[in-house]
């Protein structure tokens, strides 16, 4: 249609003058008359004068007032969207079954089965657990390879590499960072640090340890740690850190974690029938100490990349 | 004991998780690309092996990931269709990473390449998942991966505009999971299952009793909107543009050839095996997908003429392509599907080929982006130059090349549905000459004698050679032997 | 008084319905990024809340089965599903919210600001 | 039993809608724990401990730190 609105320029025209008029055009037009393939008279060795091409001048006036525009529609728009929504989220929501209900679809025959032979098939009393880590184990193995992602990506995002890499700003800005160090090191937070760190870890240990049997598990247990860690750092700064936590030590055993993980599961999965049921029973807790591993290495991880952009 | 081709799904998903894990402890970035390679090849073989022990006898098969059956663990479903799909993706991220691979060494910064590779294999698994998981959480999960790892890619480039695209994608994706998820869930507590199966046969009788209607009415929105966001369905296409064209070439070619296909497919199995087409048709979704693959298609297709840009071009053409793919599944019929999935294979092998050219082309003028920059770079690398000509011909829709048979089989799976014939056929034969009017400029300026002498020229890229070549090979194979492949489709559409 | 009977009855899934329009409000329109990243967490914890609240059952007790009780622990502990998936929604949510903020981070080390609206600008000056 | 849950539920709403819109970055971050802390009372009301623990130590513990961590990396906010 562009094409008939502008005769006789065709395209491929080779006439050097075709071009050359100053007249205002579309870039439609434009790129009709050839901006796109300007060098096609080149391809026949046909000198041409070099076309003046309308320069995209930066206009920062207009395009902050296009911006503000912009941004005034997509708030009208957004907030008439979600109050849609939200009027027919409510009406879908207060159409299903009433809340508390034995009797509605989700507490079938799934269920049932979980609580009643979940403790006899895998050993564990705790239901959820068992859950997670047996019968519906592929997700759970999805959720720490997302964790060890999160921590993959961080690193990429964040990992500073050796200083000659960096420039003077960041360099000035990691001296004032080391400076400031101890000063966050103040009295009541080393003493209570000394107190409390020592109770966290026991805790963790003891939340992951008992995950079998009472409510608790590798993800908890893993927070539950690396939390600890990340207080102990924080009183006592990161050399004290770095005698039981360097670089080293994490790989490893954020890299067994997930290996014994995946391994384990693999053989669950692969190996025939017979087999499978023997490891049921003693899957659970091999796969929790290794969730814990991996979750704290992965907590831990972000909070130092995200503090020093190392480990 | 089982036959040994039902353990190749597991098999290869664990294999793309171990090697991430394994890759994220190696420091080396050049063995962490054999490896990325490695594992590509490799599960490509193992799924053109189940291709092959499944097609004879028509065969699709679950497979119990663990000791528990159906309704209380997690299952896989393999059948032709699938093995189709992922030997594709796996040979797609294959060719990216080694036609990327030169600027790969230049974008990326040295000691995080071997990361890189962490997250090809995470892509790569997850699209494992999305295309053989039984089960909608998992589903969910995985989705996830691919988002992040999807992310990771993009902003492997370590630039500002790419940051922003980055978090552009990452929150939209972040909103479609959630989309998806809300629809999970509603789904679990409407019918009890988690598993597509049960799922799909408690729908069966909520439909049959009439409860729950408004439910599975809004739900099915849910799903199509949520992975709509993720697979660039055309009013939430924004962020696709600067994400893929912002980036690394390896990156561009990975994202727009089978990133953006992985949860199109999760959608077209949820429609065929959990909601049934009877149930999409009744609800109308069809129609509404159907207008918005031909928006996109359109759409896509103008604004690619008017950039200026050439990897942006690509990515503009890429929703005009994902329009392709979801007025494919509008039609709701299983002949329109089967031409969706055509085109997903068709797409991925073009557009990744097209993008590690454009890669390479550009090297060729010392990185420089833009269309008219590019004048004459074919001159300096032929393979190139015919790999992006042939790319763009077969996106045009040229006979003998993959994009004709898809076009083909999507104007003729038309003629079932009446009320669609029309608006289908015009919108092909418009958004054709869309295509031809940007691609064929793009062509002659490749291939037109250089202005100036050309900046630094890139040495020989023999890992380019290879994956150019491969690509050439595969598009020309399935613009000629179109009919077995649709062949595989229609028995792998029977089976899902 | 039906409408406020169905209201109470369904008070899990109603807040949950609001939580999440609000963090969809806030991810679409706050212009800070670390706010809108609050806004994403609020979104996802609403979708949790509505799971864990389909999982409840009146009367019954958390799901650890107690030595001896698994003959009728059917109809003595809640259902698990909700509360398994829910903590493997928990783990995802923390993870995608440590990756968008180390985005953030690099973002304002880049450009010095995290106001959507401004790197909008500065974006589009750089093409 | 039904008071507490609805009064915890409004404070959660009024927690979430307050916390995105606080003037100061950091009263942000500490309205987003305690929304993260209600609702992990919340999880205990529903019988699900493991998600208690889990949203304290995760949730509102872990993902508030990293919070803070960034706010702390990003001086210089508008609304500062």
């Amino acid at each position: 249609m562009g094409r008939q609105s502008t005769p006789r320029k065709n395209p491929w025209a080779l006439d050097p003058s075709a071009s050359g008029d100053g007249r205002k055009r579309s870039a439609f037009v434009d790129w009709v008359n050839g901006d796109r393939i300007l060098h096609l008279s080149a391809a026949l060795h046909e000198p041409r004068e070099r076309r003046k091409r309308p320069i995209l001048v930066f206009n920062e006036e207009k395009m902050a007032a296009q911006l503000v525009q912009f941004f005034r529609r997509y708030h009208m728009a957004t907030t008439l969207m979600c109050a849609v929504l939200l009027v027919i989220f409510a009406w879908v929501v207060i159409t299903l079954p009433r809340f508390g209900d034995s009797a509605a679809p989700a507490n079938n025959e799934l269920p049932a089965v979980y609580l009643t032979e979940g403790p006899v098939e895998t050993g564990a009393d705790n239901a959820v657990t068992a859950m997670i880590f047996t019968y519906r184990g592929f997700d759970t193995l999805g959720e720490s390879c997302v964790l060890f992602l999160a921590l993959s990506s961080v690193m990429m995002l964040l990992r500073r590499e050796d200083g000659s890499m960096l420039s003077a700003q960041e360099r000035t800005a990691l001296a004032k960072a080391a400076a400031a160090e101890p000063k966050t090191r103040n009295y009541i937070i080393v003493q209570m640090s000394r107190i409390l760190v020592p109770f966290i870890f026991l805790y963790g240990l003891y939340v992951l340890l008992g995950g079998e049997s009472s409510p608790g598990g590798g993800f908890s247990a893993g927070a539950i740690l690396s939390a600890g860690i990340i207080l102990y750092r924080h009183a006592f700064g990161s050399e004290a850190t770095e005698r039981f936590m360097n670089e080293r030590v994490f790989v490893a055993v954020r890299t067994v974690g997930l290996c014994i993980y995946a391994v384990l599961f693999g053989a669950y999965i692969l190996l025939p029938d017979d087999v499978k049921s023997h490891l049921t029973a003693h899957l659970i807790m091999p796969i929790d100490v290794a969730v814990g591993m991996v979750v704290m290495c992965t907590m831990y991880g972000i909070y130092a990349l995200f503090i020093r952009g190392e480990i | 004991m089982l036959p040994f081709y039902h353990y190749i799904p597991s098999v290869c998903i664990l294999l793309c998780l171990l090697s991430a894990i394994l890759l994220a402890a190696v420091r080396n970035g050049r063995a962490a690309f054999a490896a990325g390679i490695g594992l590509a090849a490799v599960t490509a073989v193992l799924s053109g092996v189940l291709l092959f022990m499944l097609m004879p006898a028509e065969e699709s098969f679950t497979f119990v990931m663990g000791h528990f059956p159906a309704p209380f663990g997690n299952e896989l479903k393999a059948g032709p269709l699938q093995a189709l799909l992922t030997m594709c993706f796996s040979l797609v991220v294959g060719l990216s990473l080694l036609g990327g691979w030169a600027d790969l060494k230049h974008d990326v910064q040295p000691d995080k390449l071997s990361l890189y590779f962490v997250m090809t294999s995470l892509t790569l698994a997850a699209l494992y998942v999305l295309t053989y998981t039984n089960d909608m959480f998992t589903g969910y999960v995985f989705i996830e991966i691919s988002t992040l790892s999807a992310c990771a890619l993009v902003m492997a480039k370590d630039r500002g505009p790419t940051l922003v695209a980055t978090l552009r994608y990452l929150f939209l994706s972040l909103l479609g999971s959630g989309l998806f998820l809300i629809g999970v869930v509603l789904l679990y507590s409407v019918t009890g299952h988690l598993l597509m199966k049960q799922v799909g046969q408690q729908i069966i009788v909520l439909r049959s009793t009439g409860r729950f209607g408004l439910q599975l009415a809004f739900i099915i929105g849910l799903f199509t909107a949520g992975l709509g966001v993720k697979s660039a369905m055309f009013p939430f296409h924004r962020w696709l543009p600067d994400a893929h064209s912002s980036t690394t070439t390896a990156s561009s070619a990975i994202l727009s050839g089978t990133v953006i296909k992985g949860t199109v497919i999760l959608l077209i199995i949820l429609f065929c095996r959990v909601f049934t087409l009877g149930m999409v048709n009744a609800l109308h979704i069809d129609d509404v997908v159907f207008a918005l693959g031909i928006m996109g298609m359109i759409f896509g297709s103008i604004s690619a003429i008017r950039e200026r840009q050439s990897k942006r071009m690509l990515a503009w053409s890429s929703i005009a392509q994902m329009g392709y793919i979801f007025t494919g599944i509008g039609l709701g019929t299983r002949a329109g599907i089967a031409a969706a999935c055509f085109h997903i294979l068709v797409h991925a092998t073009s557009k990744s080929m097209l993008f590690c050219c454009v890669g390479r082309l550009s090297a060729v003028n010392g990185h420089r982006k833009m269309l008219k920059e590019m004048q004459g770079t074919a001159r300096h690398d032929i393979l190139a130059g015919i790999g992006f000509t042939l790319g763009a011909l077969s996106m045009i829709g040229i006979p003998l090349l993959a994009g004709f048979a898809s076009k083909l089989y999507l104007a003729t799976s038309t003629m079932d549905s009446a009320s669609k014939t029309a608006a289908t056929l015009f919108a092909l034969a418009l958004s054709t000459v869309l295509n031809a009017l940007y691609y064929i400029p793009a062509i002659v300026t490749v291939w037109a004698y250089p202005e100036d002498a050309l900046i630094g020229r890139a040495p020989r890229d023999s890992a380019f050679t290879v994956s150019a070549a491969v690509s050439i090979a595969v598009v020309i194979l399935l613009g000629v032997a179109y009919a077995p492949v649709m062949h595989i489709i229609e028995v792998g559409l029977s089976l899902l | 008084m039906e409408l406020l009977k169905a209201l109470v009855e369904h008070r899990y899934a109603l807040t949950a319905s609001i939580l999440f329009v609000t963090g969809l409000m806030n991810l679409m329109q706050q212009r800070h990024l670390v706010r809108k990243v609050i806004g994403l967490n609020i979104m996802d914890a609403s979708i949790f809340l509505l799971l864990a609240s389909q999982g409840y059952v009146e009367g019954r007790a958390a799901p650890v089965v107690a030595a001896g009780m698994a003959e009728q622990a059917a109809e003595l502990y809640i259902n698990p599903v909700p509360s398994g998936l829910v903590l493997t929604g928990i783990v995802v949510s923390v993870s995608v919210s440590a990756f968008s903020l180390a985005l953030i981070q690099k973002i304002y080390r880049e450009y010095g600001t995290t106001d959507i609206k401004e790197l909008v600008h500065l974006v589009k000056r750089e093409d | 039993m039904i008071y507490v849950e609805c009064i915890l539920l409004v404070l959660l709403i009024v927690c979430a809608i307050v916390a995105p819109l606080a003037r100061r970055g950091l009263s942000a971050v500490i309205l987003y724990m305690t929304f993260g802390l209600i609702l992990s009372v919340l999880w205990l009301v529903l019988e699900s401990p493991d998600l208690a623990i889990t949203e304290a130590a995760l949730g509102a513990g872990v993902t508030g730190i990293l919070f803070y961590v960034t706010l702390r990396k990003i001086k210089r906010t508008k609304d500062d």
